[in-house]
C-alpha cells in the first residue's frame, strides 16, 4: 500500500493545475498535511507494497520520507504566506508542480528496484525544472537550462550505471530481482568490475544531482534562482533522494567486500566538496548562492562520513537529517531577506537584527547550526564525523576536512554578520508574518530537540540504516 | 635581644653616612663641605617646619612619603647588619623585600604622579624604567647564591661569615657580582652617574625632582627612606666586600662601619670623578650590571657541579 | 568471423567521424537518425532468443530515435531559423581527429573488459563507448544547444546500446527507463530551448548558449 | 536521566545552582517590560544560584574526593560530569566572581531604552555561567565540547552586545573565529585520545603511546591556549574585551580564559605527562606572553585593552607556575611541583579577583566620563573615592606587591621556580628565565600601573567628562569594595587559599604520596607575620606623621611649576610619554608608530601626536594565515566561471579519473 504516499501527491498535483490560486493552496497545505499523516502512518505499520518488486520500505527510505513530508508540509505552509507577496503568474501551475515534486520524491524513497529509483529521479528533475522556472526572467530561463542539461547528462551516467550493475548479475549468472535490497544480499556473487564500473557511473550521475564537487555546478545558480521555498525544497529534500541513490550502492558495495573502494572514492569526493565550497563561501557576494554552496559543503561532509562508515556514517545521517532541517529554515529565512531588502547582493542588506528581530533569529540560529554550533544536530553529527576519521586513522583527510571547515565558517561568519548587523537605512519592504516566521522557528526547533534526544524508533532506524557500515556504537 | 640592639643604632646612624659623600665631593672641590652631622640638622629641620600641599594632591600625596620609609625600614629588619642575626628571616624573604621596596617605588612615584606636575612625571616614568632591569640583575645575583647556599633568606647569605663561604665556592666570579651590586647601589639610589642629586635643572633630575611639591616632615620621610635604602644596598655590599665574622658583635660592628664608611666614599669619588649620564645611556650602563651577574652565574656553575 | 553486426557498428563509427566533421546541423541530424535506426536494430542481430516484448520495445525505440526525434529537431531548427553554423569551440579537422583517436582508445579500452556475451560481436563496446564519449564530446565541443541536445541523443544511443545488448535477458525496464530518459529529456530541452529562442529575440540563439554566469 | 550520585546530595547542589540560574536567565526577557523588577529578579536569582554553587563548590573543595554524574544522551551516547577538586576550585572562581559582576550589572546597565537587549544580556550571561561550570565539570568528550561550544557562542553574543559599533563586531568576528577554530584543536585532540581508547570518557587516556601524548598535548594546548589568550594566540582579546560591557569583560577576562587553563591541567593530569618536554612547552609559552602581554599593555591609550593584555601577562604567568609544577614532576621535585602549581592555581584565583575588580572600576569610568582613553581623563580620584581607592589596591594587587594578593601566588611561583634552579639542564636554564622573566613583568606590570593610576586617577583632570565625573551607583561600588578585601584579605592571611590550591592539585594525580603540608603552612605564616610587621612600622610612621602635624599650619597652593607659572592640564605627563622611554627598550617586540605633523614657523599652528604600539603576532597572525589561505583559494575560483560546457567536461573528467582505479 506504500504506494499511495506518491499517488496521492501526484493526483493532486494534477489537480491542482486546474484550481484557482485560493483552492489550489489549500490543496498544496491539504495534500502536504496528509502526506505527512500518512508518512507517520507508515512509519507505525511499515505495510507491504502493491508491486513488491519495486517498491519497498528501507531504513534509509523511512527516514528521508520523514524528513520530506515534515519539510514539505511546513514549506507550503511558508509558501502560501511567500505566494501573496511574490506574485506568480500561473501560480496554480507552481502548485501543481511542487505536489508532483513532492510524489516524485516520495517514490525515490520508497523505490526499491534500481531502475525504478533512477527513473524517479529522472523524474524529480523534470518536475523541479518548471518550479526554477518560475521567475521566467531570462536568468531564471538560463539557469533552468543549466540545471536540466547537468542533470540530464548525470542522470545519463546513473543510468548506465545501473546498466552496468545488471551486467555485473549477468557477468556471474546472479539471478535476482534487480533490486537494491536483493543485490544487497547477493553482493558477494555479483561480478566486482561490473560492479566497480557500476558504482562510479551510478556515485558520478546521482552525484551530479546530489551536489557533489565537481558535479555540483548546477547547484548555486538554480538555488539561487528558483523561488526560496522551492530552493528549500531543492537543498533540503531532493539532495537527500540523490543521496539516497548513492547510499544504496555503496551498500551493495559493502556487502560486496568492496567498501574501501567506494568509500575511499566518497570520502575523496566529499573532501573536494568541501574544499570547493571553501573556495566560493569565502567571497561570495549573494547570501541565496552562499546558502547554496553550503549545501554543498553539507552534501560533501555527508560523502565523507558515509565513506568513512563505523562512528562516521552514523554521524553522516545525523548530519543528513539535521542539514535538510536547518538548510530549509535557512532557505525559507533567505526568502524573507530577499522580500524585505529586494536584493540577493549582501552587500545590499544589513541590520536584519534590527529591522526583522524574528528573521533575524531564525537565520542567525540557521548559521550557527549549519556551522555545527550546539544545540543543534550538525554538531553532534560533524564531531562524530571528524572522531570516526581519526578513529579510521584518516589523520591527514581529517585535518584537511578540519581545516576546510574553520575557513567555511571564518567565511560565511563574516557574511552573516554583515548580513545581520552592519549599518543599513533603508526602509523595509515587508512586514514580518507569522506564516513567513514560525515554519522556520519549528524546523530550528525539531533540530534542536533531536540533538538532544532522539526517538528510540528513530534512532533504531538510523542504526539499522547505517548497520551495514559498521555504523552506530 | 641582640638585633634590636644592632637595628636602632644602625637606623639612626643611616643619615650619618651620606655626609660623607658630601664632605669626599667636597674634598675633591677643594672645599670644607658641610658638617658630618647635616642630615640630621636636614631632618630636625624639616620636621620643625609645616607643609604646603598642592591643591592637585590627593591622600596618596601623603600616603607615599609614609609608605617608602616604612618599607626602606621593614627592608632593614630583614638584613643581618654586620653580620648579626636579622630581626627577622623566613624562607624567601629575599622575594619579600625586594617587593617591598617595589612597593616604595610605586607609592613615591603614584604621590609625584599626584602633583600633575610634568616635571615630576618626567622623572617619575625614570624612577619606573631604571629600577626594572636593576631587579633583573639582583634576581640574577640571588639566583647565583641560592644555587651556592640553597637558601633563600637575606640572613643565610649575609649572617656571620656566610659570605666567607660564598666566597670560597664562587672564588673571584664574586667580584663581578660585587661591582653588579655596586652598580644597582647607584642607579636604586639616584647617585652619579645614573642622577645627580646636586644638579640644578629639574629636566635632568630623577629622584629630586620627583619629590619636589613635599615639603615638612612629609620630605623628612622621604629624605628619611632614602637614606635607610642606601643603607641598606650599602650594607649588603659591605656584608660582601668583608664576608668575615670577627667572633665578638662589637668588633664586627666596628669593622662594618668602617667598611661603610668605605662604601660611602667610594660612592662619593665617584661622584666628584665622574658625570652624569645622558638619560637615553643609563640602560646601558645599568645592563653592563646584569651582565656582569649573569657571567659571574654561568661561571660558577662550573665549580659548584 | 565477422559478424554482420560489426559490419553495421563500424558504420556507427563513420557516422561518429561524421557527426564530427559535419558543419552544418542538418548533416548531424541526419548521422544522429542514422545512429538512431542502427542501435535500435542492434539487438535483431545479436543472437538472443527474442521476446515479442523484445520485439515491440526495439520497434518503439526505433520509430523514437530513427524517425520522431530527427524529424522533431529537424522541424524545430526549420522553425527558430537558426544559423545552420555550428560554431565548433573545438575546430573541425580537431574534432575529426579526437574522433579517430576516441575510437582506437575505444578498442583498446574494451579488450580489458570482459563482455558476458563477447562471442557476438566485436565492435559493439567499442561503438557503445565512442558513442558515449562522442556525445559527452559534441556536448563540450559544439556552442551551440540544439548541437547540444544532438550530443545527448548520441550519449543516449551509447548507453542503449549496452542496455539492450548486453543484458541477456534484456529487462524491459531498463529500456522502458532509457527511452524515457531520452524522450523526458530531449522534449524539456527542446521546450525550454524554444523559450531560449522566444525570450531572447535580441540575441539571437547563441546569446543563451554560451552564458557565462558567476560562479 | 540516570545520575548516579556518588557523596550525598550535595552533588545535585550543583545541578540545583545551575537550574536556578538558567530560571534566572530565562526570567529576564519574559519580564522586560518592567526595567528596574527584570533587573531585580534577573541579578537576584542568578546571585541566589550564583551562591548556591559557590556553597556546593567551597564545601565540595572542602571535602575532597570526586563526584560523578552519567546522563544519557542521544541514546547510545552519554554526558558525564566530573566535579574533582580541581573543577571544585575552578568552580569556587566562577561563581564568586560571576556573584560579584552580577551585583555590579544591576546599576551598570542602566538605560532604560535598551530593556530587552539588557534582559537578552542577562540571559546570555547566565547561559555564558552555566557553561562556564559545565566545562570545568565535564567529565567526557562531548559533554565538553557542548559546555565549550556553548562558552564560546554566549560570550560571542555578549562580546557583540552593542554591535552598532563597527569595532565591536570586527572583535566579536575575530573572537569567534578563534574560538571555533580553537574547539576543532580540542577536538582533534579529543579524537586522538578516543581513536587509541575507544571511549569518550577520559580514563585511561594516559595508556597513549609517547608519541600520541604529545601530539594530544600539542593540539589541546593549541586549542586552550588560543581560549585562555597565549601569545601568539592572544590577538582576539585585546579586542574582545574591551567591546564587551565591562561586567562581561570582568567575567571574560576574570575566568572565562580561565577555563583555557583549566583545560591545559586536565590534560595534564589525564594524559600524565610527566616528560620533561611538556613542562619546557608550557613554562617557554608563559614567559613570552607574560612579558610580551605586560609591554604590548605599557603601550595601550585605552583602558580596557590595556586591562586584556595584562590578562595576557597574567596568563603568561600562570603558565609560568604550571610549567614549573610540570617540571617539577619530571625532575622528581614533589616541593617544586606542588609549589609551581600551587602557584598557578592560587594566581588564577587571585588574577580573576583583581583583573575583574580593575575591568569594573573601568567599567565606573567608563559610564560616568563616557570615555576609556586614558590621555583624556585625570584626576578621577578626588571625585570617585571608592573606585579610584579600590582600582589602586587593585593595581598594587597586579603589580604583584605586597601585602595583596598578587604577591602571594608570585611568591609561591618563585619558591618553586628557586627550587628548580638549583637543578641541571633545560630545567635549570627555564626555572632561571622564569625567574628572571618574573622580575622583569614585576617591574614593567608595576610601571605600567603606575601610568594607569598617576595618568586616570590622579593628577588634573584633561578633559571637561573627566571634570564632572561622579561614582553614583551603590550595586557598582560594593563589588569593588569586595574584591579589593578579598585582594588585601589573601595578601595578609594567605594560608587557608594556598590550603585551598593545594587541594585543588590533589587531581592532578601526579604520581607522588601527598606531602606534608607544614612547610607550606609555615611560608605563609611567616608570610603574615611579615606583613604584619610592615603594618607595624606604617602605623608607627603613621603616629609619627600625627605627631609631628599636630598644631602646624598646612597650606594648599598650586604645583611648584618649577618656575612656569601658568601650568594647564594639558601640560601633564601623558601616559604615552610616560612609557615611551620603556617602550623604546622593547622596540624590536613591540614596533611604535608615531604620527604628528612637523612643527614649522615661529607662531606654528597646533599640532596633534598619535603613537600606535604594533602587536607583532597580530602581524604576523595576518600575513602568515589569512592571506595565504586567502590567496590559496583565490586561485581555486577559476574552476567555476559559468561555462556550461566545461561543467559537462567536470563531470566526464571524473569518470575517466574514477575509471583508473578499478
Amino acid at each position: 500500500m506504500v504506494e499511495i504516499l506518491f499517488l496521492i501527491p501526484f493526483l493532486a498535483g494534477v489537480l491542482a493545475f486546474f484550481l484557482t490560486a485560493k483552492s489550489a493552496r489549500k490543496t498544496l497545505v491539504a495534500t502536504g498535511a496528509l502526506h505527512f499523516l500518512l508518512s507517520i502512518l507508515l512509519w507505525v505499520y511499515q505495510p507491504g507494497a502493491i508491486i513488491p518488486a519495486y517498491f519497498k520500505t528501507t531504513h534509509s527510505g523511512l527516514l528521508s520520507l520523514l524528513v520530506i513530508s515534515l519539510l514539505f508540509l511546513l514549506i507550503s505552509i511558508y509558501s502560501t504566506a511567500y505566494l501573496d507577496i511574490d506574485h506568480i503568474k500561473k501560480e496554480n501551475v507552481f502548485i501543481g508542480t511542487m505536489l508532483l515534486f513532492l510524489s516524485t520524491m516520495t517514490m525515490v524513497t520508497l523505490s526499491d528496484h534500481i531502475m525504478v529509483m533512477w527513473i524517479a529521479i529522472e523524474a524529480t528533475t523534470l518536475a523541479s525544472a518548471p518550479l526554477i522556472y518560475t521567475h521566467g526572467t531570462p536568468a531564471s530561463l538560463e539557469t533552468t537550462w543549466k540545471y536540466v542539461f547537468i542533470c540530464s547528462v548525470g542522470i545519463a551516467m546513473a543510468l548506465l550505471g545501473s546498466v552496468l550493475i545488471s551486467l555485473s548479475m549477468e557477468a556471474n549468472k546472479v539471478d535476482v530481482p534487480m533490486s537494491f535490497s536483493a543485490l544487497a544480499t547477493v553482493a558477494k556473487n555479483l561480478d566486482p568490475m561490473w560492479l566497480k564500473a557500476g558504482f562510479i557511473f551510478i556515485l558520478v550521475g546521482y552525484g551530479t544531482k546530489m551536489g557533489l564537487a565537481p558535479m555540483h555546478t548546477w547547484l548555486p545558480d538554480t538555488h539561487s534562482e528558483a523561488p526560496s521555498p522551492v530552493s528549500a525544497l531543492l537543498s533540503g529534500v531532493l539532495l537527500n533522494c540523490a543521496y539516497l541513490g548513492i547510499f544504496k550502492t555503496h551498500k551493495i558495495m559493502v556487502n560486496a567486500g568492496l567498501g574501501d573502494f567506494s568509500g575511499t572514492i566518497l570520502m575523496a569526493f566529499g573532501i573536494i566538496s568541501v574544499l570547493a565550497a571553501a573556495t566560493f563561501i569565502l567571497r561570495q557576494t549573494e547570501y541565496k548562492r552562499l546558502l547554496a554552496y553550503s549545501s554543498i559543503e553539507n552534501m560533501g561532509i555527508i560523502a565523507f562520513g558515509t565513506g568513512l562508515g563505523g562512528l562516521g556514517a552514523y554521524g553522516a545521517i545525523l548530519c543528513l537529517i539535521h542539514h535538510s532541517l536547518i538548510k530549509s529554515s535557512l532557505f525559507l529565512t533567505s526568502g524573507n531577506i530577499l522580500l524585505s531588502y529586494g536584493s540577493r547582493q549582501i552587500e545590499k542588506t544589513g541590520n536584519l537584527a534590527g529591522h526583522m528581530p524574528k528573521t533575524f533569529v531564525a537565520f542567525f540560529a540557521g548559521f550557527l547550526g549549519i556551522s555545527g554550533f550546539p544545540p543543534f544536530g550538525i554538531f553532534i553529527g560533524e564531531l562524530l564525523i571528524i572522531i570516526g576519521a581519526f578513529q579510521a586513522g584518516r589523520t591527514v583527510w581529517a585535518g584537511i576536512f578540519i581545516f576546510s571547515l574553520c575557513t567555511i565558517f571564518a567565511g560565511f561568519l563574516n557574511h552573516a554578520m554583515k548580513i545581520s548587523f552592519d549599518d543599513h537605512q533603508a526602509p523595509i519592504k515587508i512586514t514580518e508574518k507569522a506564516r513567513m516566521i514560525w515554519p522556520q522557528y519549528v524546523l530550528l526547533t525539531t533540530s534542536a530537540v533531536l540533538s538532544f534526544w532522539i526517538p528510540d524508533a528513530l534512532y533504531r532506524t538510523i542504526v539499522n540504516a547505517v548497520v551495514a557500515f559498521g555504523g552506530g556504537f | 635581644m641582640t638585633p634590636i640592639i644592632i637595628f636602632i643604632p644602625a637606623i639612626l646612624s643611616a643619615p650619618f653616612f651620606p655626609a660623607i659623600i658630601l664632605k669626599v665631593k667636597a674634598f675633591f672641590g677643594g672645599k670644607k663641605g658641610p658638617p658630618l652631622l647635616i642630615q640630621y640638622y636636614t631632618l630636625a629641620k624639616l620636621f620643625k617646619k609645616g607643609s604646603v600641599y598642592s591643591t592637585s594632591t590627593t591622600y596618596i600625596f601623603k600616603l607615599g612619603p609614609m609608605v617608602s620609609l616604612s618599607a626602606a625600614l621593614t627592608a632593614l629588619m630583614f638584613l643581618p647588619i654586620s653580620g648579626a642575626a636579622p630581626l627577622f628571616s623566613f624562607k624567601g624573604d629575599v622575594l619579600f623585600v625586594l617587593y617591598l621596596l617595589g612597593l616604595g617605588r610605586f607609592f613615591t612615584i603614584a604621590a609625584a604622579l599626584d602633583t600633575a606636575s610634568p616635571f615630576e612625571g618626567m622623572g617619575a616614568a625614570r624612577e619606573a624604567y631604571f629600577p626594572i632591569i636593576c631587579e633583573a640583575t639582583t634576581f640574577m645575583i640571588f639566583i647565583l647564591f641560592y644555587r651556592l647556599t640553597g637558601e633563600l633568606t637575606l640572613a643565610s647569605f649575609f649572617y656571620g661569615n656566610h659570605p666567607l663561604e660564598l666566597w670560597r665556592v664562587a672564588g673571584a666570579p664574586l667580584a663581578f657580582v660585587v661591582t653588579a651590586f655596586f652598580i644597582v647601589l647607584l642607579t636604586e639610589n639616584a647617585r652619579v652617574p645614573v642622577d645627580d642629586p646636586a644638579t640644578h635643572l629639574e629636566l635632568t633630575m630623577i629622584h629630586e625632582v620627583m619629590v619636589l611639591d613635599h615639603s615638612g616632615p612629609d620630605f623628612g620621610f622621604i629624605e628619611m627612606g632614602s637614606f635607610c635604602k642606601l643603607f641598606f644596598y650599602a650594607a649588603i655590599v659591605s656584608r660582601l666586600v668583608f664576608p668575615f665574622d670577627l667572633g665578638h658583635p662589637a668588633m664586627n660592628l666596628a669593622a662594618f662601619s668602617l667598611i661603610m664608611l668605605l662604601i660611602y666614599a667610594a660612592v662619593g669619588v665617584i661622584e666628584s670623578v665622574m658625570a652624569r649620564y645622558r638619560m637615553d645611556r643609563v640602560p646601558k650602563f645599568v645592563l653592563t650590571s646584569f651582565a656582569l651577574a649573569f657571567v659571574a652565574t654561568i661561571i660558577t656553575l662550573e665549580f659548584v657541579k | 568471423m565477422t559478424h554482420l553486426v560489426d559490419i553495421i557498428l563500424s558504420f556507427v563509427l563513420l557516422s561518429i567521424i561524421f557527426s564530427f566533421g559535419s558543419s552544418r546541423l542538418q548533416g548531424l541530424i541526419k548521422a544522429l537518425a542514422f545512429q538512431g535506426v542502427v542501435v535500435s536494430i542492434v539487438p535483431f542481430f545479436i543472437g538472443h532468443d527474442i521476446t515479442e516484448g523484445g520485439v515491440l520495445f526495439s520497434l518503439t525505440t526505433l520509430l523514437i530515435r530513427g524517425i520522431a526525434i530527427p524529424f522533431y529537431i529537424y522541424r524545430f531548427i526549420e522553425k527558430v531559423a537558426a544559423h545552420r553554423e555550428l560554431e565548433p569551440i573545438i575546430g573541425y579537422n580537431g574534432s575529426i581527429f579526437t574522433g579517430l583517436l576516441l575510437i582506437v582508445a575505444a578498442m583498446a579500452v574494451s579488450r580489458k573488459f570482459s563482455v558476458p556475451s563477447a562471442s557476438t560481436s566485436l565492435l559493439l563496446l567499442p561503438t557503445a563507448i565512442s558513442l558515449l564519449v562522442g556525445g559527452m564530446f559534441l556536448l563540450m565541443a559544439r556552442r551551440k544547444a540544439i548541437t547540444m541536445i544532438l550530443g545527448y541523443i548520441t550519449m543516449e544511443n551509447g548507453i542503449y546500446l549496452v542496455g539492450t545488448t548486453f543484458s541477456v535477458r534484456a529487462h524491459h525496464i531498463v529500456e522502458f527507463g532509457i527511452l524515457l530518459d531520452v524522450l523526458a529529456g530531449v522534449m524539456i530541452m527542446a521546450v525550454i530551448l524554444q523559450n531560449i529562442k522566444l525570450k531572447m529575440q535580441s540575441g539571437g540563439e547563441d546569446t543563451s548558449l554560451n552564458i557565462i554566469s558567476k560562479e | 536521566m540516570n545520575s548516579t550520585r556518588a557523596k550525598g546530595m550535595n552533588m545535585d547542589l550543583f545541578f540545583l545552582s545551575l537550574v536556578l540560574i538558567l530560571l534566572g536567565g530565562t526570567l529576564a526577557p519574559i519580564f522586560n517590560r518592567r526595567f528596574t523588577l527584570m533587573k531585580l529578579i534577573a541579578v537576584i536569582t542568578l546571585c541566589a544560584g550564583c551562591l548556591l554553587g559557590l556553597v556546593d563548590a567551597g564545601s565540595k573543595l572542602i571535602h575532597g574526593g570526586s563526584y560523578r554524574y552519567a546522563f544519557a544522551y542521544l541514546n547510545a551516547l552519554s554526558l558525564e560530569f566530573q566535579i574533582d577538586a580541581l573543577s571544585a576550585f575552578f568552580l569556587t572562581t566562577i561563581f564568586f566572581i560571576c556573584f560579584c559582576s552580577l551585583i555590579y550589572s544591576f546599576h551598570y546597565l542602566n538605560n532604560a531604552e535598551k530593556a530587552f537587549r539588557i534582559s537578552v544580556n542577562y540571559m546570555l550571561f547566565s547561559l555564558l555561567m552555566i557553561s562556564m561550570a559545565l566545562v570545568v565539570a565535564a567529565g567526557n568528550i562531548i559533554a565538553f565540547l557542548v559546555s565549550w561550544e556553548i562558552m564560546s557562542l554566549s560570550s560571542f553574543f555578549l562580546v557583540i552586545y552593542n554591535y552598532a559599533s563597527s569595532e565591536n563586531r570586527q572583535a566579536g568576528r575575530l573572537y569567534f573565529i578563534f574560538s571555533h577554530v580553537g574547539a576543532m584543536f580540542i577536538l582533534s585532540a579529543f579524537a586522538i585520545i578516543y581513536q587509541h581508547t575507544g571511549k569518550f570518557g577520559f580514563i585511561d587516556a594516559a595508556s597513549l603511546s609517547h608519541g600520541a601524548k604529545l601530539l594530544v598535548f600539542i593540539f589541546s594546548f593549541i586549542g586552550f591556549g588560543s581560549k585562555a589568550g597565549v601569545f601568539p594566540l592572544h590577538i582576539w582579546l585585546p579586542h574582545a574585551h574591551p567591546a564587551a560591557p565591562s561586567h562581561i569583560s570582568a567575567v571574560m577576562s576574570g575566568v572565562m580564559i580561565k577555563t583555557g587553563i583549566y583545560g591545559i591541567f586536565r590534560m595534564y593530569a589525564i594524559l600524565e605527562l610527566h616528560t620533561p618536554v611538556f613542562g619546557s612547552i608550557v613554562l617557554s609559552a608563559g614567559i613570552v606572553s607574560g612579558i610580551l602581554g605586560v609591554v604590548y599593555a605599557l603601550g595601550q591609550h585605552d583602558l580596557k585593552r590595556l586591562l586584556a593584555y595584562h590578562s595576557v601577562e597574567n596568563i603568561g604567568i600562570i603558565l609560568m607556575g604550571m610549567g614549573i609544577g610540570m617540571l617539577g614532576v619530571s625532575s622528581g621535585k614533589p616541593v617544586m611541583a606542588v609549589l609551581g602549581f600551587a602557584g598557578s592555581l592560587l594566581h588564577v584565583l587571585n588574577h580573576s579577583i583583581f583583573k575583574s575588580l580593575l575591568f569594573m572600576g573601568a567599567g565606573m569610568v567608563l559610564q560616568k566620563t563616557g570615555t576609556s582613553s586614558i590621555d583624556v581623563l585625570g584626576g578621577l580620584l578626588k571625585k570617585m573615592r571608592i573606585t579610584g581607592t579600590t582600582f589602586l589596591i587593585g593595581s598594587l594587587a597586579i603589580a604583584g606587591l605586597p601585602p595583596f594578593n598578587g604577591f602571594i601566588s608570585e611568591f609561591i611561583i618563585y619558591l618553586g621556580a628557586f627550587k628548580g634552579v638549583v637543578l641541571t639542564g633545560m630545567t635549570f636554564v627555564l626555572s632561571l628565565l622564569g625567574i628572571v622573566g618574573l622580575a622583569v613583568i614585576g617591574g614593567l606590570a608595576l610601571a605600567c600601573f603606575t601610568k594607569v593610576t598617576g595618568v586616570v586617577f590622579q593628577g588634573e583632570p584633561r578633559s571637561r567628562a573627566a571634570e564632572n565625573a561622579d561614582e553614583k551607583g551603590v550595586a557598582m561600588l560594593v563589588p569593588m569594595v569586595i574584591l579589593a578585601g578579598a585582594c588585601v584579605m589573601i595578601g595578609v592571611y594567605p594560608e587557608p587559599f594556598i590550603l585551598m590550591a593545594i587541594r585543588g592539585i590533589d587531581s592532578l594525580n601526579l604520581g607522588y604520596a601527598v606531602i606534608p603540608l607544614e612547610g607550606f603552612v609555615a611560608i605563609t605564616g611567616s608570610l603574615t607575620r611579615a606583613v604584619t610587621a610592615f603594618f607595624a612600622v606604617v602605623l608607627g610612621i603613621f603616629a609619627l606623621r600625627v605627631f609631628l602635624y599636630r598644631d602646624k599650619i598646612t597650606t594648599r597652593s598650586s604645583t611648584w611649576g618649577c618656575g612656569f607659572t601658568r601650568p594647564t592640564a594639558k601640560m601633564q605627563y601623558t601616559g604615552s610619554s610616560y612609557a615611551a622611554s620603556i617602550l623604546s627598550f622593547f622596540k624590536p617586540v613591540a614596533p611604535l608608530s608615531e604620527h604628528h605633523p612637523r612643527i614649522k614657523g615661529i607662531f606654528p599652528e597646533e599640532t596633534h601626536y598619535f603613537s600606535h604600539v604594533h602587536d607583532i603576532a597580530e602581524r604576523y597572525m595576518k600575513n602568515l594565515t589569512v592571506i595565504p589561505v586567502m590567496a590559496l583559494f583565490d586561485k581555486l575560483r577559476w574552476i567555476q566561471y559559468g561555462d556550461i560546457h566545461l561543467y559537462i567536461g567536470y563531470i566526464l573528467l571524473a569518470i575517466i579519473v574514477l575509471l583508473f582505479f578499478i
